[in-house]
């Protein structure tokens, strides 16, 4: 896997910002769970999918995106 | 008459229209945005005016101007916004011009707290802006009397050439009750001969202005200012009574506090005690010799000044009580509403205190 | 009598809408009425609630400090208030949201799927009628007519067709508080 | 004989208690004659600063109101709203104008509201005893810059009729001068079509004046003018920043 | 100590950099403007700011972020700037901000006059502002008291973390008198760890604030500034009496008035009636307790406040005396002052009405 | 695996009030963010405006000032004056900065104080629940003003990343936004660039960012980055109005 | 005589602006005289000489300065 | 011993500074001493009047309102403080500008041709100081030296060539008061 995506779901308020601005359209808010203060977080699901690139974490206006990126892999690759 | 039921600040708005009021500036601030939002609705459809002006500063010179051209006209806000207008309320004081000013306290100091409060009672009453001047206070403790008290206020304001007041908190700016809307006729509000509205060529300029450099001309134009106060004193106090036979303790409360004291009367009879309340309408001029009777009574042994504030009214219950009983005290700041509980408590060490 | 209802939840439920509509129809059956919003930054996005008092004599305190009936829309809510209802109160909880139970004993409560209810009628945001039937149905406290009525007033024009809707939504909440299937109940004890 | 010319009959007889040779009383001249020529002036309201140009109230024949230090223009707000088929104006110095009363010139621009303001630019704090002020120039002294305005620490003057012309709702800015005669011929068409723009209802219009305070400047009179002219207008061009009739 | 004439104003802007005041900031108005001159030409010489801000709402702000980051800093201005100064003191009370306000007062309201006054007492003891809070309040009667004051102001600023304020009339601030500086470390100065510097990465961030939204914080926060306040009544009182044996009327005064009563006690003890002074030095906390004692004394038969106003403090010298005497009145308004035979008079007046 | 982001750290843990998808959040990061690479953070002082974003003094990790509403370059001056080698920034809305609050930023431009302005413009009041703002679109909504911005009566909306570009103690003025990831880019280098001329002590830095209020506007989060791309550049144009460091 | 200029000498400050302005250069303050006021006021001695141009009345800044021409004698010369 | 001493003129006859130096050297002299300026838009070439206040015990009020000496160098000034002079005070009068002579015969008073004296020395601006001589030499109030000595801290630097100037201006009040010819003396009866 080249990258890893994080939420803090709990921290998470529904807005959708992250996922309009993700180049692979990975992400969507997560209906089944509505979290403490009441909203469904987003998720990726396609983890594979994901470039890494951060614009998801740049656009969260909570800052509740940790996005990680497997350097190492991708220089071998 | 039917009844309706109205949010305070809408209330409040709607009756200074039926008042006749066609002239609001105002600048939004948290808990009294309803009063500019319900204007900037209505006012065009009576052929009013609204201006959101670009602070409270503004919008006070505006009444000032708009006054001065003898509109009727109002503003209101909330205590840090209260606080910019001093400069301007002490020069609508000084050039003697007409207007009502509405004020939904918060929690103070500073942008404290935007919860319920009546920690404006000293700016409110004793002018917290420059010079000798008085405005004349008027404090509702149901959404019904805040309607009422617009349409007093503006005749009051006309009729001495002084700002009026409308001072509650929050809590009667936030809250619904049913209101009955009387008939108030609005065509036959006064004339104003010094109004500047352009002299037509038929008369000598009209001048608005509160300045006296000379310092002989500024006594006697404070002179003067102070002898319409005198006459407001003498002709315009107003509050309630509610004092039983054999009271043995007076609760002296105004506005949302008032209602709280009344409660507590009631837990205090439950317990055998004789409780009454003194409710000041006007708190300048505050029904100071009124007090001061009912506190003489034999059977009053305590006095109990009740207030969202650490102590502002007592002042003035300190004054017309003049030592004759204990003043006692139950005082809630910062947004915090006291309970009939705590009301009644302060009453009973009250009590214990005087024996 | 003096009812004294907190209605509570998360900004967009509804909640003011519950009290405002209690409170006017209150007003409508003869009852003195006052309804008083908790104001503030938390309501963005935060919590909300407004307090209701309904009395056939005059209203000394709009604030409802000790509620005789609560409304939970949310858990924060219950969590909070349910400790200062009255012995003997009543105790509405949204249990489309809200997994928890009342842990008192000394009060009624009662467990309404609002949502899921609303769902139903095919619009989420009557959740908060659902409830507001329910309620009505249990304390007895307003005519049917006049909430229908008030409704009538509320919804017009290109809005009109709402009132029906509104309307369902009362009748599903009432009739669910009479269903034991629908929702769970427990009696104070 | 003919008079050619003689005090204005929109000025009251009230004596000025400015200072010999301040150009304040040439400007009141020119404003109180474009009212009259304009036959405006009985249908006018003025607004007073708080500045050497307080007492203006005694002296503009027509109603006026003094209004708190920088508020003339909330001032002048309230009464237009209230009278918006009258004529309503403003006077101010630039410690009025340009420090305190920032905020109440620049809304009443962007509101667009139909008065004149008339702002006399003397770069200096007149009435209180020649304070600095933000249009006075860097070197400049001053009772509060006592080795001259210091840009390092107070910055540069603020160019008002620039920063008004930016603006929406303004109709009409300029910046003219009362330092000699071709100049004040100027200076009073400018007075005079802004008002005429007033009754037009065109927008907010604003004509800034550079004027002189001989007291503060330590200058005689005559001096003045030339100073005006040699320094004042090398920082402060004249010219017209916004006028809504020429459209380019 | 060499003497030295000194104007009041110049005094006062001297004894503060004296006092380590090196920041002010500061906007013109007559009587006062020598104060903003003095620090200017003053303030560079010794590495110190004066900065002419663009209103005394901007100014007032200003000496909120340089207190909030630590200076010694203070402001003037008179009436009507210290009108709009209000919703920033109740900033300065309410983030307890250390800072030195002075009021050289003039006549109002509004606009006024530009002579010296006393009608801002309210103002200044009360709070102009919005809310719940206490400014200290220090009167000078002689140009040396005012330099004396400007160091003990900075002093009790910082001990309690509160603005003080010195509340002069104009005619304080325009006259020469003789002053004897004497030598006051600034060396010394208290650390304030609450002051925003930057955390240098070695603390958690200092927040200067006065917002308190949840209401049990906010009532929290004003029992917390009342606790404090309660400390500064019971420390803090300043006063000066002198009161004779066989006292008959005590005149209470401040400032220019209360040289005036001083020569109106030789004017009645020159008619065999025996005067006394008591001048409080702090106008908040007030000496009520100090005064409360004279009033009872047997020989005392009345009380007179004499103010240039239409009557400000005597509401504190009534709460103070609580009805153990009759509390009479000479007052002046808009610029005037009394003159000592009409301060004389008016004792006779009390005098009368108390027999 | 290598962190690419995460939350800034100059921002501390404390969850932010904004609403869902409000932009207030996302510029937080950036002057977080600019403060961190500048290495600045542990000498700043900022100062919260009253505002949606009054609590900024809880979110950001350095010394915190929550100024009266509007006073904020005040309160930045005062702070700077005693710390000329701190970094000072202001964060304020518009209400706050282009209304109650013109005077103080003019004015701070115009002494050139060296501090750096960040100015949210989401054309509203938020805070106070969507009231008209000085830059208010001609037509838009708002609780006063319901049936949107009237012109004639309003006027147009305020310019001030413009204005201040006029001033003469202005080192910087530009305007940006951050709806999309390419001017989310451009914002990032500007306010960067801001803090590093302050640094350079170049004069006063002012960076006015569009940014977003679902809640008052009535729309979804995502709809609002559109409607600041579709109308709100249209009337507030995106670039840079003064920079002392390119002198043409 | 074609012109006339007549000055309020109780009223005039004797600043001089209105001698700068006169293109004939025949203002000049009368230090002879000191008004009420103090000051020395402005007089025209050769009056022949002036033009009625009124550009001392309209400079004066405290209108104290009247002008009159002659304007029949204008006509017919 | 108080001297009350009320000084008034023209702005820009030196008004302030006569009270001013008679204040510096009444303190050098060991005195008790006040100077109030009285201020306001009237300064604007208007008149302008300060108190001064000498005294060898504690000043009480700075406000001097019945003077025991008038200094008074225009007309309007004499016209406004004269009937305040204490009976048996001190009047003098700028003969220089005023044509008016003092209408009270309870008071004594000195006519000094201050500009003409001043315009002997060369300088018209010292017309103070020559009043400032012809006071003190009629009242006796306070040392030469401590005036001169005064003089020389005032005037240092490049302006120190004004000291020998006003010292001279000083001496020729002082000599003119004491002189029939040079002012007209009119004692009270
Ligand atoms: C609120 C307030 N602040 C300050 C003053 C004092 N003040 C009177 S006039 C003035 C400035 C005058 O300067 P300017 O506006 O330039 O007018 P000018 O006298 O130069 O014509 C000031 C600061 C005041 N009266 N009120
Ligand atoms: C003196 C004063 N006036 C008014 C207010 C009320 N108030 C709080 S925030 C605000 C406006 C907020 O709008 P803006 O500055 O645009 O910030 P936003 O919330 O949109 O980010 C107002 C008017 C106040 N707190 N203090
Ligand atoms: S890092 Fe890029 S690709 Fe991966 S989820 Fe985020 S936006 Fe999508
Ligand atoms: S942008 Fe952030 S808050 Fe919004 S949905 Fe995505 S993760 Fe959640
Ligand atoms: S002080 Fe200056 S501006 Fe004021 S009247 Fe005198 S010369 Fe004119
Ligand atoms: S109200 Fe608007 S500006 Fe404020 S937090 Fe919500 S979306 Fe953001
Ligand atoms: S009218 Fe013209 S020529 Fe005659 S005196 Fe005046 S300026 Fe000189
Ligand atoms: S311009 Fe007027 S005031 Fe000045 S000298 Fe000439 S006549 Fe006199
Ligand atoms: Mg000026
Ligand atoms: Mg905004």
């Amino acid at each position: 896997m080249a990258s890893r995506v994080t939420f803090n779901q709990d921290r998470c308020k529904g807005c959708s910002l992250c996922t309009v601005v993700c180049p692979k359209n990975i992400i969507f808010l997560d209906r089944t769970i509505t979290n403490r203060r009441g909203y469904h977080p987003a998720t990726v699901e396609d983890m594979a999918a994901c470039i890494g690139c951060a614009n998801c974490a740049r656009m969260c206006p909570d800052s509740v995106i940790t996005v990680e990126r497997n350097i190492e892999e991708e220089k071998t690759t | 008459m039917k009844k309706e039921l109205w949010k305070g600040n809408e209330a409040i708005a709607e009756a200074a229209i039926r008042a006749g009021c066609r002239h609001f500036f105002g600048y939004p601030i948290t808990p009294q945005n309803e009063i500019p939002e319900y204007m900037s609705l209505h006012m065009p459809k009576v052929g009013g005016v609204f201006v959101q002006a670009e602070s409270e500063v503004a919008a006070i010179n505006m009444v000032y101007g708009a006054a001065g051209s003898g509109a009727r006209v109002m503003t209101s806000s909330s205590s840090p916004g209260i606080s910019l207008k001093q400069e301007g309320i002490s020069y609508l004081a000084g050039a003697e011009l007409p207007c009502l000013i509405v004020n939904i306290m918060r929690g103070g100091p500073g942008l404290g707290t935007i919860q319920p409060a009546q920690a404006d009672y000293y700016q409110a009453t004793r002018g917290g802006g420059n010079g000798d001047y008085r405005v004349i206070v008027l404090a509702p403790a149901t959404i019904q009397e805040a309607c009422d008290q617009v349409r007093d206020g503006f005749d009051l304001a006309d009729k001495y050439r002084m700002p009026v007041m409308i001072l509650a908190d929050g809590m009667i700016g936030q809250m619904m009750e049913a209101v009955e809307w009387h008939d108030s006729k609005v065509d036959d509000l006064p004339e104003k001969a010094w109004a500047t509205t352009g002299t037509k060529g038929q008369r000598k300029p009209n001048i608005i202005n509160s300045l006296f450099i000379d310092p002989n001309e500024s006594e006697n134009h404070n002179l003067k200012l102070n002898r319409k106060y005198e006459e407001v004193k003498a002709n315009e106090i107003r509050y309630e009574a509610d004092i039983p036979e054999d009271c043995e303790v007076v609760f002296v409360a105004y506005g949302t506090p008032a209602r709280l004291a009344r409660a507590a009367v009631r837990v205090l009879k439950e317990e055998g005690i004789n409780a009454g309340l003194f409710r000041p309408i006007t708190l300048w001029p505050f029904p100071e010799r009124e007090l001061h009777e009912i506190a003489k009574r034999d059977s009053v042994k305590a006095v109990v000044a009740v207030e969202m504030s650490m102590g502002q009214m007592i002042d003035d219950v300190k004054i017309a009580v003049n030592g004759v009983k204990p003043v006692g005290f139950c005082g809630k700041a910062g947004g915090i509403v006291p309970t009939p509980r705590e009301v009644a408590d302060a009453a009973k060490d009250a009590l214990k205190g005087a024996r | 009598m003096t009812h004294e209802i907190l209605i509570s939840g998360f900004g967009g439920q509804g909640v003011m809408a519950i009290g405002k509509t209690l409170a006017e129809a209150g007003m409508k059956d003869g009852y003195e009425v006052s309804w008083l919003p908790s104001y503030g930054p938390e309501m963005r996005g935060g919590t909300a609630n407004c307090s209701v008092v309904i009395s056939d004599e005059m209203i000394i305190s709009p604030i409802v400090l000790e509620p005789t009936v609560l409304i939970a829309m949310n858990a924060p809510s219950l969590d909070k208030f349910l400790p200062n209802v009255i012995p003997g109160g009543k105790v509405f909880v949204n249990s489309s949201i809200v997994d928890k139970k009342v842990d008192r004993t000394d009060v009624d409560s009662y467990y309404i799927p609002t949502m899921e209810m609303a769902q139903h009628l095919g619009n989420l945001r009557v959740a908060n009628m659902v409830m507001l039937g329910a309620v009505n149905e249990v304390t007895d406290l307003l005519e049917e007519d006049t909430i229908r009525e008030m409704l009538s007033l509320l919804f017009t024009g290109s809005k009109a067709d709402l009132v029906e809707l509104n309307i369902n939504a009362l009748r599903m909440g009432a009739s669910c508080a009479n269903d034991e299937a629908c929702m769970i109940r427990s009696e104070s004890q | 004989m003919a008079v050619v010319y003689q005090k204005s009959t929109g000025l009251t007889d009230v004596e000025m208690h400015y200072c010999p040779g301040c150009t304040h009383g040439v400007i009141h001249k020119l404003v109180a004659d474009a009212l009259v020529e304009l036959d405006l002036l009985d249908n006018t309201v003025g607004v007073a600063p708080v500045g050497c140009s307080v007492f203006a109230y005694n002296y503009f024949n027509c109603d006026m109101h003094e209004a708190a230090h920088g508020r003339a223009p909330a001032v002048a707000t309230g009464i237009k709203r209230v009278l918006p088929d009258n004529t309503v104006f403003t006077y101010q110095g630039d410690g009025d104008l340009a420090a305190i009363g920032t905020a109440e010139v620049i809304h009443a621009a962007m509101r667009g509201e139909s008065i004149t303001t008339i702002f006399v630019n003397n770069a200096i704090y007149g009435m209180t005893g020649g304070q600095m002020a933000p249009t006075t120039l860097v070197g400049q002294k001053a009772t509060t810059a006592p080795l001259g305005r210091d840009q390092a620490h107070y910055g540069q003057p603020l160019h008002m009729a620039e920063m008004i012309g930016l603006i929406g709702g303004a109709a009409y800015s300029t910046r003219v001068t009362v330092v000699d005669m071709p100049n004040m011929m100027k200076a009073r068409n400018a007075i005079k079509k802004a008002f005429q723009m007033q009754r037009e209802k065109k927008g907010f219009t604003f004509v800034e004046v550079l004027s002189t305070c001989p007291t503060n400047w330590g200058l005689t009179p005559v001096q003045s003018l030339s100073w005006v002219k040699d320094t004042m207008m090398q920082e402060f061009p004249l010219g017209v920043f916004k006028d809504i009739d020429k459209k380019e």
